[in-house]
């Protein structure tokens, strides 16, 4: 699949459907808020130098694997909610897709939360962060698999 | 006489800007950097419109012009801190002023087992050249504590160590925590009890001091300061390392190349007198002018007056974020001395979500650790969001940023 | 197509000086450093006006704008230079740039008694932080000698040493003799028979290069090469190592500080991976910017189109001086490669004297031992004067020049 | 004696009423070259580097002592025409006065020569620095006098 605008995981257009009902930046935030306490979390006791993400602002840690039927989990906890937020939205883009998918999956679906204009990927630096060391994962895993 | 906020924020283009959210900018990021006033970027603009040339064994006008006005800069820069021209070192910043110091000074005037002495509270650059150092020679590294329920540097404990000490780097003014430390009891507790007596050479990590305070370098006794042209109105990549007449003439040389030698032959060569022989390569000729047009403009003020409002503005924030349910304020305003810097936590909002949602209504403040992760750890954290106020600053902004803030927490936490 | 060199000249406001004498400037010190363009002074006063801030960490947008145009400038200078970005170390110049290559990967990859061959030809920054190398840690400097009568390198006595070096300095295109030297060659024979057939590291001080060239260092196979932006119409106080894939990971570390650490705490640290690592400090963000702006601007023109402008007002121009009776010209410039620089000496009229009559006519040439007194020396002479061409200069700019200096010599000698 | 604009020494005074009937700067740099030859020279055998002005351009050697009478007495070369033919005006200028007054005599006289534009004591850089190496060692005898 060729994912992009127009053309988005059905989980993930859900939220995207769900962020454009709402006309107000500072309430599509408390909505990623509530979002980030639906993050499937790794926990505390995993966290580990291996799971960590570099180059965030914040604690942010990623565990990666394919399930049984070989699609791609991805389970994570950040200590900011903004960036655990984000990382629940992407558990519902990515999480059952093929792993080769996910390691092209364009980083450009949080453009269509409408929290653009203050959060470019540039901006918000810890997820994109996330977000590349996922798709990396999701490389690997995909040749581990083939 | 009180300043006159308007026309000094009409100096300021960026601080009118306005975001496409229709909030303006209300820039409180001062201790990371400051804004330039117009006649800053002027002064670089008309250098390189009418004067731009190589300095130095001048012969055509632009090289005389360029020389006399590189050269000016530097009268200009050492008038206002008190202090010989020739013992004013250009460096890029506060730290390559340091690593200058450790390399130029240290390596040749430390030896292995000798006690540097520096607190908890340094930044990072302030901090790494050292441990460089004690790797590389092998100087034993000892830490002044900070007391984390005052905030300030455990002077018992300075007290206690200066004796064995060498030499000591201390920040004039924490850019975390905002406090000045006591650096004129720090200077002569040095000089008078350091180094078994016989003194210790003291470095004063002065980045944060130069925006509201001008040093007065000879008068202090201090044998180093180094500080950044960025955090005082001037341009980026420019900083100083001001030195005593008595250490100038124990520096060595640091980087090597062209400017800073008067004679070369292809095995060894002899080096210019300071302050070219610590400048190496063609200089930062347009920063410098820069700078000097920075100094000029601040020359207008009392700084006095300056250090007064910044001071005033950062105290009525902090007792103000006292008063809001789950911040917890590092540092001490209460006193008369201090930087415009106040860094806050909130006990559940993680600093990075706050400080987001703070730029959404157009506060620029700055998060996470501010380089001094030792300080960090001492006080039970690892980031802090930091509000730091200068001179072009209202209490109007200050009044904004703690209602925004408040406005942030009752919607979100 | 050819340059039109009209609209190139609208460019830059310095070119439309008028000296009070009622002479126009003519800039022909351009090896020394090159005039800026406004689109690259714009851009760094658009920096200061709307996006000033301190970068990295970057939470408010202010922050988040400059570091993403700090960090795309690296992406757009490293494309240009044909490598990847995080290898392009930013420093002041070109002589820090080597200062870095010795520190931080020639004191951790060189030891006592290793060969260190450089040339004859070297500017200063490409020879004394080798002799400071030598001096600390026991690197033996060698010397490829430079032919008088032709100018160049003896290459036979290259070859004859490269199998004991180490490691190879040299200087891509001389500032001087406007040389451009065969670094294709040098860096194959000291991949293949350097170091007694294991390969020699290879080091070019591009400085003079990067004005007419670029470079495609990773596609030239070379380690490292050194370069400054106030050469190639960019702002002063900029600079970089362009360092291998292979040798990035060989450098230890150079200043140490704030942006190049990523955890710190009191007795040790860990530090970023390359490109942070190497850059300590408050970065030059505004240069950084101002770079990258002189780079988009050069990118409307062909380089080898430039190139060939340049060095045809050279070699013009060298072969009129070889017509005076008195002059003599230093440097072959009848060969296809070459920079803009000519260097010439009258035989009675002192070259300071001369530099000072040709400025009296608007003339701005640099005169001196251009910071390589080595090769003065085996040139038999202390000083020179320059002229040196870049892409604005004219033909008739170049004629004006030969005639005036023939009228001084005709008046003075 | 106050030395300055209007009050010059007779022979320097002399000069600056040579240059003045010139109008063409470029004529003026030529008498200054015809001073040049003027000037009473250090003889080469006589350079050191004790004798050698730091930062000129230009190789340039200078020997103070006080005649007889105890007057001041300054003989110098330099290689650069227009840097020898500037000490040839100075020995005019401050040959046979008292050393105190050569200690503080002020280097403007250069000005009177109408090479102002040109020739600013920050441009004749190796000129100035002779020049206060002079008044160094003038300052030096006066002391050693008194
Ligand atoms: C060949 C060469 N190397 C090195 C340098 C030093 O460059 P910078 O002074 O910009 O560090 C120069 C310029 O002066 C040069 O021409
Ligand atoms: C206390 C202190 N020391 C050192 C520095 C480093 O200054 P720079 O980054 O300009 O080298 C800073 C600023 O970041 C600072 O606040």
């Amino acid at each position: 699949m060729d994912w992009g605008e127009g053309n988005w995981p059905a989980s993930l257009q859900e939220v995207i459907d769900e962020f454009s009902d709402v006309f107000d930046a500072m309430e599509r935030y408390e909505m990623l808020f509530d979002f980030a306490s639906e993050c499937t979390p790794l926990p505390m006791e995993e966290w580990c130098e291996d799971t960590r993400v570099h180059g965030c602002q914040s604690e942010a840690h990623v565990l990666c694997s394919l399930d049984d039927d070989g699609r791609f989990q991805m389970i994570g906890s950040a200590d900011a909610q903004i960036v655990q937020g984000l990382m629940a939205v992407a558990q519902k883009a990515i999480n059952g897709l093929p792993p080769e998918e996910v390691s092209t999956f364009p980083v450009t679906f949080t453009r269509e939360l409408g929290l653009h204009d203050s959060l470019s990927p540039n901006r918000a630096n810890g997820f994109l962060n996330m977000f590349t060391r996922v798709r990396q994962e999701a490389r690997k895993l995909a040749q581990g698999a083939a | 006489m009180t300043l006159d906020l308007e026309a000094i924020r009409a100096d300021f283009p960026i601080l009118s800007r306005v975001f496409p959210s229709g909030h303006p900018l209300v820039y409180l990021d001062n201790a990371a950097t400051t804004q330039k006033p117009r006649q800053v970027i002027q002064a670089m603009t008309d250098y390189y419109e009418q004067h731009n040339s190589n300095v130095h064994r001048a012969v055509h006008t632009l090289a005389a012009e360029a020389t006399a006005a590189y050269e000016e800069a530097r009268i200009t820069i050492s008038d206002w801190f008190g202090l010989e021209p020739h013992r004013l070192l250009y460096t890029s910043g506060t730290t390559e002023a340091i690593n200058l110091c450790a390399h130029a000074w240290g390596r040749s005037n430390l030896e292995k087992g000798d006690v540097v002495l520096l607190t908890e509270m340094e930044h990072h650059s302030d901090l790494i050249p050292w441990q460089m150092l004690a790797k590389d020679i092998g100087v034993e590294l000892r830490f002044v504590p900070v007391d984390p329920e005052t905030y300030t540097l455990d002077m018992d404990a300075f007290e206690a160590t200066i004796g064995e000490a060498k030499f000591v780097g201390c920040v004039h003014t924490s850019n975390v925590l905002g406090v000045r430390n006591p650096v004129e009891r720090i200077i002569e507790l040095a000089k008078t009890r350091g180094n078994g007596g016989d003194g210790a050479v003291v470095l004063l990590d002065s980045a944060q001091a130069v925006a509201h305070d001008r040093l007065g370098f000879d008068a202090m006794g201090v044998d180093f300061a180094a500080c950044s042209a960025h955090k005082m109105c001037g341009p980026t990549g420019m900083g100083a390392l001001l030195v005593s007449e008595d250490r100038i003439g124990e520096m060595t040389h640091f980087l090597g190349g062209g400017d800073m030698i008067e004679e070369a032959w292809l095995d060894h060569a002899t080096y210019q007198p300071p302050p070219h022989r610590f400048e190496a390569g063609t200089p930062k000729i347009a920063e410098a002018i820069g700078w000097a047009a920075a100094i000029d403009w601040l020359s207008q003020f009392d700084m006095q007056e300056v250090s007064a409002h910044i001071l005033g503005l950062a105290r009525h924030t902090a007792a103000e974020l006292k008063q809001i349910e789950g911040i917890t304020v590092y540092g001490d305003h209460e006193g008369d001395l201090g930087s415009g810097a106040v860094s806050f936590l909130h006990d559940t909002l993680h600093s990075e979500d706050l400080a987001h949602f703070l730029d959404a209504g157009g506060f620029a403040v700055r998060t996470g650790h501010h380089c001094a992760q030792p300080l960090m750890r001492r006080l039970g954290i690892s980031a802090t969001n930091r509000a730091s106020f200068y001179l072009y600053n209202t209490m109007e902004e200050a009044d904004a940023f703690v209602t925004h803030l408040k406005g942030v927490i009752d919607r979100l936490s």
